[in-house]
């Protein structure tokens, strides 16, 4: 039953995510782009990764999709006119490339995990119930992963600042 | 050491040294002072030749003749290993033959020289060679190893190139010089491969161990001796113009006529006589050798006494005369008659050298002549001359002299010698028949030497006059500095044949005996070819039978009434014009070998295999094609990013496939 | 076991991003290739973390981190280009190259 | 939720240099937040950014030397003489940056200190990158460092050149991100931790490495490659480098590429050092990167591009000592990236001597006749040049001999012969810079009239001089130290036979 | 005392006093430049007397320098490099002597690179340590290039970098080798070091490898000798390098190539050089470059070429001398060595004198000077008979021991050699005879000083060595035998023969 329901919005995300890459208006990849985005919250919420697949919502189909759209809004790329996809050429080799890749990924698909590192099924499950559903993932970011989570934080200082230097009117 | 004035040999080769030095160093510093010049560079010759003299007779007193050569070591020059060379000079009865001879006729052409040279330029210069050379031909005949032989060999060379090309700002001159010292390369190259072989075989390069060596190292006959005095012997015909390096010694009359006399026709051109005489043990232990030495040297002898019955160039016919001759010399030594060959040497040295100093003598008039009424004619050609005989009557009379001793007509020295190597032929010629064929050659060329000598007599001096009418008054002898060595050349030219007076008519053979310690061990080692005293005496009658027949047909056939001057002469035809252009052995050189193997340098080797092939294609081929490819990729490198996104990803799929295959 | 489908899915998406990147010429749509590409990753690391621990889905949130600190200044890039170009093209992005 | 606030002190003093530079950051950025408008604040800013990076270097000198202090790995962080020296290298092209910047900012009216700001950033990923003993920190380090140049790429976004640079190299270096992390998620997959250490303790148990993880590790192999623009994922540096403003292609070819080696490094040997798959594909994209990068910068009339090129070579360079790996290979790595840093930098910055205002193209024509007016800075740039090549007397030639040497005791000769023919090649690029600045006249009178630096970027050209000649005749002390760096890396891992 | 300092005076000296010369005034340049170089020469001078011919390595010093590889500072002299290291020295100050009045710009610069180009060359000769020696052969590389580049002829940036590339590509090859020969000596020993005696004595048991490494070592020095086909650098670096760059490119570092073949490539690899293939390799190479170097010299236009292509004859001989390896041909080859920079360096001074007149290199544009320049013309023929190697001179002794030492190992081919001095002679004397003699035909020509005193200093040097050589070579070649000796006994023992008790008596028993 989970695996059906994982099935539809999988394919739900790799078809939106399909129309995303050949759509010719920008707008429309943007928008089909949300849609995978919302399918794959949904595959993490099947994955037991409810607070993940809130802050996909949250921040990812919320915020960064919104703010491409805007950008593409602001440079007003939304009006009909040439398509940006490559000619037949393109496709031909987009194609051959992308075919040759998932060909090559294949086997990730079917290789079981290592017995030794895996746990014991339902783990995470048990382990958000008992610390809830935030708690889970945010104890190990401020104990375990700490110096990532600090790098991540000057990361994000960086690109603000970063951003506005280049978005200044002025140098 | 000796203790006597055998001691003293270094001088003479010292004494020439310092005529170069002084000289030299004058040719380059006060070219002018001729009075100076002419002192030492005939100065030192004098001195030398009394050198040679003194050592002489003190050899003579000091030596039974069976004795060994007195060595002198004056200090290591090449010592490697088993190699020691020392430098080092050889007393023994050869060397000073030879000794004598190169000072002697030396001398008394450095004396003609004063006068002779007396107006040039390069006055200084010229003594300065001629010092030079004489010292490179002591070094030679005097070496006591090969290597110091060899000194001597190719400095003789040089002598010879610088002497040729002595007016060098005509290319002509100066193409004979190189023509010369290439050619002789030619045989210098045989030199030293034999050395080599020499040296490997017998371990040393010394005279004198070689030869005590020689018999037990190797086996008479085989290869390796035979592969060594063949190339000795091509050394040889470089050196003595022998078929087939002669073709450069013609050309060598490009120089002075002292020149053609001391060097070109005395002296150097003997070397290779010499040569074969001093390995004579070698040359014995090898009897194809020794045929091939014969057979070239008859062949030579005829070949080139054809060529010079049809040349006008008064020099020229001396020229292929003395190749004709050093032929017969070769006849001789490679017959094993070393000392016919030697005493043929001398003699020859002296008729040939007053031969030359008379056309120089002849030369020097018509050149005088011309000078005074500014024309530009030929000097040298015979059809400008005739009649000389009239103003040049001690020239004439001194050149018949020569000529009938380079005829053979009895009792002039060439009669001995040249009669000496025709009996010897013949006689070997009763063990092996091939050599009833040289000595039919040589008899040949007996019969065109007597005739083209003849001829040259005619057309210089008699019949009438050719030069010219304004220039007939300006026609003299030449002065005594020039006719006195010419005299005392002409008194050896007759009398040189009681050196060696051989048995038949009661003489001592006095050369025989006084080479017997040096030809000694060679002719033990070849057949006895006894004759009887009958057939001696018929071949002697053949021979100036031969040569009367030469003189007086000359006489008869050739009418020097019609000959018309060089300027108006018609161009001969058939045989005569073959004969006039030398059978066209220079021409066939040229286009056989010269010619492709310039080519051959220039356009295959340089401009295709060199910088086509190698450094157009390989090298920088190379070179474009890393740029090409640094170039290529442009196209790849084209600003579009989706370009480079393919190319990242073929990466990405590569990486992929080579982890997980 | 839902961590076979969702790395095939996951494959496939990043996959897509790939071929999106390959396909298209707008900056901006390749940019979200781009965060397509991101996503397949999440997915794959939101399943691994089902068998794996929870790192996996803290991993998650620093891509997540990653992708915006990307879009802040990614985007500035295209607006800063847009301003001399007037496109966001790719095929106009030719001053500099070989030559 | 409850916060853990008892920080380990091991964890704070093995990030002191960090902290330091982090901290100086933020008082740059309140600096800046208020004066940003004057030559003058640029200076200052300037002043200060030397101030943080020298303080840092003091600070890793200081954990250096004060070994017991902290050692080994610290909560995905590692304490370790690779580290220190790797940071120093980060902070010396750092601060050689910052010198060259002064004139550059000045005469471009770049008047903005951001820059120094985002420099800062930049080094600061860099530094992380080496430190981090954990694939989530160096991703984290890897993007921090990237956001911080791709910004400075695209600095000078008055000019198209500049700004296209920057997008290209956004665009491909978010792509690549994608593999790399796509890589990571894989090898986390396949071994259950991101802890290079764990990771290496887990493979080396494993029979036989899975699909995934080796999917995993040629993504992560991609990912590097690209930032260390190894061929042919190297298409972005030429386009790139030339865009960008010069300092900071110096700074990208020299600090961002050390970073990116030094995290290779780290990963492949303390992480994979069990793994044989790699090294055949390390090996080939070595070939392929010393051959491609060699022979594309013959065509380049540009220098810059002509550098661009020549710097993916040389990363193909140090892929040798990478596919050789041992000890000898990561000490190698240290000299050379040392070398390497010194002398880029020192080309560059004569470079900028040489363009003018709105710099377009610098061409090897355009240097010619520069030794008759500018001597020194011939010789600086010649001194540069040949260290570039390799030749004795100079660090470039200690580097490669290192690499040659780690290249052979790993008894790869054939890649030591291919390194070397791929060297011959470089001469056909290195040498007409030589050939234009000291053997053909200058193409008009006032050619090189204004060619000058200021006393900051003659400092900086001086230090590189000096260095390239000083570790070209005596660099054992360098060795020393990067024997130690080397050692320190292969202690953790498995043991790698080295010489 | 002195030889403990020697060598590395000789190294330092022109080191320091290069570095002076450039910061001194451009126009005392030339001055230090020469009183340093003949300092140097006086420097090296006592080695002639205090070098005890032992076969051994002397004057030996030895400093640890980069601890980390084993690396030393090693250096000594043996047989072998004594004299070329003594021809260095001489070389230079006629060199820079030579260069007074041609080189007109950055003259600072130009003398500041000869200087450090001795210490190049020295350090190459007298290396005992591969590294130090490796990086002394690239370290001469760029003075070379710089005097070709900057003071060259009309083609000199191609010849300069052709030059540059063509020999870096042989060196870098040999780089790799010598490093793979140390790893392969540290794994076998534990000890890493690059000392010569360390590497030498360990380089066994390479197995396939071994030719590999000989290979590099060849392409190395083969480029640099240079053989047939590697020789087209060359002609270029020749004809476009002003005059002291010709002379000590020809004199001197060709010499480092063949000098690497006796010190290196045969003693390190002896299976392998000592193999059929290699030998028949090499002596098909160096008969091709007597032969084709002659011939292809002979059809030059440009007299400067000519005497590059007969340089590559000569160094033929040499090769073929090296690997005969009998006494009298590696003597030889020794000799022709020293010979070739005498000989082939006093042309190329000549050329340049005539060419500061005339400005053209070009044969065409003289014949007939003789008349004009008498003191040149004799020099010049003097000169040349030493190169087309006639007994008296040096250039004979040199050939005679080579083609007669080498008769013994390879008949045939000595034999085709020999032929060598034919061509020899017609190169060089149709190119002395289209310039000295002939008409003289080109007004400009009729004007021609002759020879001035400085230049007449320059060639005299030479002239005495060419005559002493050529009479009394003893003294080199008692120096020589020694070191020789032990190489051959090294590469073939038991084929020395020893010298015949009575020297002189050439007593020695023969062998067939």
């Amino acid at each position: 039953m989970t695996l059906t329901v994982f099935w539809i919005f999988g394919v739900i995300a790799m078809g939106s995510g399909l129309l995303c890459i050949t759509r010719k208006n920008p707008i429309a990849s943007a928008l089909w782009l949300v849609v995978t985005l919302f399918a794959l919250a949904a595959l993490f919420v099947l994955l037991d990764a409810q607070f993940i697949a809130v802050l996909q919502v949250l921040v990812y189909a919320g915020a960064i999709m919104v703010l491409f759209l805007f950008v593409i809004m602001l440079l007003n790329l939304g009006r009909p006119g040439p398509t940006d996809i490559k000619g037949p050429l393109g496709l031909l080799g987009a194609t051959v490339l992308a075919g040759a890749l998932l060909l090559l990924l294949r086997p990730l698909g079917e290789a079981p995990l290592p017995a030794g590192i895996q746990l014991p099924p339902g783990t995470v499950a048990t382990l958000q119930q008992q610390r809830g559903m935030v708690g889970s993932v945010a104890t190990p970011l401020f104990d375990t992963y700490l110096v990532p989570f600090e790098i991540a934080s000057v990361l994000l200082l960086a690109a603000i600042v970063g951003a506005v230097v280049l978005a200044k009117r002025k140098l | 050491m000796t203790g006597t004035t055998v001691d003293l040999i270094w001088l003479a080769p010292a004494l020439a040294l310092l005529g170069f030095v002084l000289n030299g160093t004058l040719a380059l510093a006060r070219p002018t002072a001729k009075t100076l010049v002419s002192t030492i560079g005939a100065g030192v010759l004098l001195a030398a030749f009394g050198v040679a003299i003194a050592v002489f007779s003190a050899f003579t007193g000091l030596h039974a003749p069976t004795e060994a050569p007195v060595v002198f070591r004056y200090w290591s020059w090449i010592p490697v290993g088993t190699l020691q060379v020392d430098f080092a000079l050889q007393v023994d009865q050869l060397s000073l033959v030879m000794l004598l001879v190169v000072t002697g006729v030396g001398s008394l052409i450095h004396l003609f020289s004063i006068g002779y040279m007396k107006d040039d330029p390069g006055y200084a210069r010229y003594f300065a060679y001629l010092n030079l050379f004489v010292f490179f031909m002591l070094v030679l005949v005097l070496g006591a190893s090969f290597p110091v032989m060899f000194v001597g060999w190719e400095g003789v060379g040089l002598c010879s190139y610088l002497l040729i090309g002595f007016w060098f700002t005509e290319e002509v001159n100066a193409n004979a010089g190189r023509k010369a010292f290439i050619m002789n390369r030619i045989g210098d190259f045989g030199f030293m491969v034999a050395m080599f072989m020499i040296f490997w075989s017998t371990g040393s390069l010394d005279f004198d161990t070689v030869f005590a060596h020689a018999p037990t190292a190797l086996t008479a006959g085989g290869t390796a001796i035979t592969v060594i005095t063949l190339f000795l012997f091509l050394g040889c015909t470089g050196k003595s113009a022998q078929i087939p390096l002669y073709t450069w010694l013609p050309d060598a009359m490009a120089g002075p006529t002292p020149v053609s006399a001391l060097i070109h026709a005395a002296t150097m051109v003997t070397a290779g006589v010499y040569l074969v005489a001093r390995c004579n043990l070698l040359f014995a232990l090898a009897p194809v050798s020794s045929a091939v030495v014969a057979g070239v040297g008859a062949l030579t002898a005829l070949f080139a006494a054809t060529i010079a019955l049809q040349q006008w160039d008064i020099k020229k016919v001396l020229a292929y005369s003395t190749i004709s001759q050093l032929g017969y010399m070769f006849l001789a030594v490679g017959t094993g008659a070393m000392t016919a060959g030697m005493f043929h040497l001398v003699t020859h040295a002296c008729f040939k050298a007053l031969l030359f100093l008379g056309s120089g003598s002849v030369i020097f008039a018509l050149h005088r002549a011309y000078h005074h009424t500014h024309s530009h004619e030929d000097a040298q050609d015979m059809r400008n001359m005739g009649g000389l005989a009239r103003y040049m009557p001690w020239t004439t009379a001194l050149m018949w002299i020569a000529t009938l001793a380079i005829a053979g007509i009895p009792p002039f020295s060439g009669f001995f010698s040249k009669d000496e190597i025709l009996t010897a032929a013949f006689a070997r010629g009763s063990v092996e028949p091939i050599w009833l064929v040289f000595w039919g050659l040589s008899l040949v060329a007996a019969l065109l030497t007597a005739f083209y000598m003849t001829r040259l007599m005619i057309y210089t001096f008699h019949g009438p006059n050719r030069t010219g009418e304004r220039e007939q008054t300006h026609l003299h002898e030449a002065p005594w500095i020039l006719t006195g060595p010419l005299v005392v050349l002409g008194v050896l030219s007759a009398a040189g044949g009681l050196l060696n007076v051989p048995e038949l008519y009661h003489g001592g053979e006095w050369l025989h005996h006084w080479l017997e310690p040096v030809t000694q061990p060679g002719a033990a080692l070849r057949p006895e070819a006894p004759l009887a005293s009958g057939t001696e005496w018929m071949l002697v009658g053949v021979a100036v039978a031969v040569a009367v027949i030469g003189i007086v047909g000359a006489w008869q056939l050739l009418k020097p009434e019609r000959l018309v001057p060089a300027r108006n002469a018609p161009e001969e035809r058939g045989l005569a014009r073959i004969l006039r252009n030398k059978w066209y052995v220079d021409e066939i050189y040229d286009a056989l070998i010269v010619r492709p193997l310039v080519w051959f340098s220039r356009v295959v080797l340089w401009q295709e295999i060199d910088q086509r092939v190698i450094d157009g294609a390989a090298v920088n081929g190379a070179a474009r094609g890393a740029r090409a490819l640094g170039w290529a990729n442009r196209w790849i490198q084209s600003g579009q990013v989706g370009t480079y996104v393919a190319v990242f990803v073929v990466g990405v799929l590569l990486i992929l496939w080579r982890a997980m295959g | 076991m839902l961590l076979s489908p969702a790395l095939a899915i996951s494959a496939v998406l990043f996959t897509l991003g790939v071929a999106g990147v390959l396909l298209r010429r707008n900056a901006i749509v390749i940019f979200m290739c781009v965060e397509l590409m991101l996503n397949a990753v999440n997915l794959t690391f939101v399943a691994l973390a089902q068998s794996l621990g929870l790192g996996g889905q803290v991993f998650v949130f620093f891509v997540m981190a990653v992708a915006a600190a990307e879009a802040a200044v990614g985007l500035a890039i295209i607006l800063a280009v847009y301003r001399h170009k007037q496109s966001v093209s790719l095929q106009n992005m030719n001053l500099l190259k070989d030559g | 939720m409850n916060l853990n606030p008892a920080i380990p002190r091991d964890l704070l003093l093995s990030l002191l240099p960090e902290l330091v530079l982090t901290g100086w950051a933020l008082v740059l950025l309140l600096f800046v937040a208020w004066r940003h408008r004057t030559v003058r604040d640029l200076r200052i800013a300037g002043w200060l950014t030397l101030l943080a990076l020298v303080s840092t270097a003091i600070a890793i000198w200081w954990l250096w030397w004060n070994r017991a202090g902290v050692r080994g790995v610290v909560s995905m962080i590692a304490a370790d003489d690779f580290r220190w020296v790797a940071d120093w290298v980060f902070v010396g092209a750092a601060t050689l940056t910052v010198l060259i910047s002064f004139t550059y900012l000045e005469r471009e009216e770049l008047l903005a200190p951001e820059y120094h700001v985002l420099l800062l950033f930049g080094t600061l990923g860099m530094m992380l990158m080496a430190a981090g003993a954990d694939l989530i920190v160096i991703f984290l380090a890897l993007e921090l460092m990237s956001v911080a140049v791709y910004v400075l790429g695209g600095f000078d976004r008055r000019r198209a050149r500049s700004a296209e640079a920057a997008l290209k190299y956004f665009l491909l270096g978010a792509f690549a991100s994608g593999f790399l992390l796509y890589g990571i998620a894989l090898v986390y997959g396949a071994t259950g931790t991101t802890n290079l250490i764990l990771i290496g303790a887990q493979l080396s148990s494993a029979v036989r490495p899975s699909a995934m993880l080796l999917a995993g590790l040629a993504l992560l192999i991609v990912g590097f490659g690209f930032k260390i623009a190894a061929v042919p994922f190297h298409m972005w540096a030429p386009d790139v480098y030339d865009g960008a403003p010069t300092p900071i292609t110096a700074f990208m070819a020299t600090g961002v590429k050390a970073a990116a080696f030094a995290a290779l490094f780290r990963v492949m040997y303390q992480a994979f050092a069990a793994v044989p798959a790699w090294h055949e594909i390390m090996w080939w994209l070595a070939v392929i990167t010393m051959s491609g990068g060699n022979l594309f910068a013959l065509g380049q009339r540009s220098v810059k591009r002509m550098l661009a090129y020549s710097s993916v070579a040389h990363a193909g360079y140090v892929l040798v000592a990478v596919t050789a790996g041992g000890v000898a290979g990561t000490s190698a790595f240290l000299v050379y990236i040392v070398a390497y840093t010194l002398m880029s930098l020192g080309a560059f910055a004569v470079l900028i001597a040489k363009g003018r205002a709105g710099e377009s193209d610098v061409t090897i024509d355009d240097l010619s006749g520069l030794a008759a007016r500018r001597p020194w800075l011939a010789f600086a740039l010649a001194v540069c040049m040949l260290s570039l090549l390799g030749f004795p007397g100079t660090a470039g030639f200690i580097g490669k001999w290192y690499i040659l040497i780690a290249a052979t005791s790993a008894g790869q000769n054939t890649l030591a012969a291919i390194l070397v023919l791929t060297s011959v090649v470089s001469a056909g690029y290195y040498l007409p810079v030589i050939m234009a600045m000291y053997m053909k006249p200058e193409p008009i009178e006032a050619a090189h009239v204004d060619v000058r630096l200021d006393r900051w970027a003659r400092a900086a050209v001086a230090v590189v001089v000096v260095g390239l000649l000083l570790f070209g005749v005596w660099p054992n002390r360098l060795f020393d130290l990067a024997r130690s760096a080397g050692d320190s890396v292969h202690a953790v891992g498995t043991t790698t036979a080295a010489p | 005392m002195y030889a403990r300092w020697v060598l590395t005076a000789l190294l330092a000296w022109p080191l320091i006093t290069g570095v002076v010369v450039l910061l001194l005034p451009a126009r005392l340049a030339k001055y230090v430049a020469l009183a340093a170089s003949v300092i140097e020469f006086a420097i090296s001078v006592p080695l002639w007397w205090t070098f005890v011919p032992d076969g051994g390595m002397q004057f030996i010093v030895d400093h640890a320098w980069i601890a980390a590889w084993g690396i030393h500072y090693t250096v000594g002299v043996d047989g072998i490099s004594l004299f070329l290291v003594l021809l260095t020295t001489f070389l230079m100050p006629l060199s820079i002597l030579g260069s007074w009045s041609y080189i007109t710009k950055r003259e600072g610069g130009f003398y500041a690179l000869l200087l450090v180009l001795t210490t190049g060359m020295i350090g190459v000769f007298v290396s005992l340590d591969l590294f130090l020696f490796y990086v002394m052969w690239e370290v001469m590389l760029i003075p070379m290039y710089f005097i070709i580049g900057v003071w060259g002829g009309d083609n000199r940036l191609y010849a300069a970098i052709k030059f540059f590339i063509y020999t870096f590509l042989g060196s870098l090859l040999m780089l790799v080798a010598i490093i793979v020969l140390y790893v392969h000596a540290g794994r076998a020993t534990g000890v890493y070091s690059f000392a010569y005696a360390h590497l030498l004595s360990n380089a066994k048991d390479l197995g396939p490898v071994a030719w590999w490494l000989f290979g590099a070592f060849f392409l190395a020095f083969a480029i640099k000798v240079p053989l047939f086909p590697l020789h087209t650098w060359l002609p270029d670096a020749h004809v476009e390098a002003p005059t002291a760059g010709s002379v000590i490119l020809a004199g001197i570092l060709l010499k480092m190539g063949t000098y690497g073949f006796l010190r290196f490539a045969l003693p390190f690899f002896p299976a392998v050089a000592l193999s059929q293939t290699v030998q028949l390799v090499i002596v098909i190479l160096s008969l091709i470059g007597i032969i084709y170097g002659g011939l292809v010299a002979m059809v030059q236009p440009d007299f400067k070429k000519l005497i590059a292509y007969s340089s590559v004859a000569h160094l033929g001989f040499v090769m073929l001398g090296i690997w005969a390896l009998t006494l009298q041909s590696v003597q030889g080859a020794l000799l022709v060595m020293i010979n070739h920079g005498i000989s082939t360096g006093a042309l190329f001074f000549l050329v340049g004198m005539i060419y500061e007149r005339r400005h053209s290199r070009l044969i065409a544009a003289y014949g007939g000077i003789a008349r004009v320049v008498p003191l040149f013309a004799a020099i010049l023929t003097m000169v040349s008979l030493s190169s087309i190697a006639l007994p008296g001179t040096n250039g004979f002794v040199g050939e005679f021991l080579v083609l007669i030492g080498a008769f013994r190992t390879y008949p045939l081919a000595t034999a085709l050699a020999t032929s060598g001095v034919i061509v020899a002679a017609a190169y060089l004397l149709t190119a002395l005879q289209r310039v000295i003699y002939n008409p003289l035909t080109q007004h400009e020509n009729e004007n021609l000083t002759d020879l001035t005193p400085r230049e007449i200093a320059v060639l005299v040097p030479l002239l005495v060595g060419i005559l002493w050589i050529g009479i009394y070579p003893k003294p080199l070649l008692r120096r020589m035998e020694p070191s020789a000796r032990a190489l051959i006994e090294q590469l073939k023992p038991g084929t020395v023969q020893a010298p015949p008790a009575g020297a002189g008596a050439g007593a020695g028993g023969g062998q067939q």
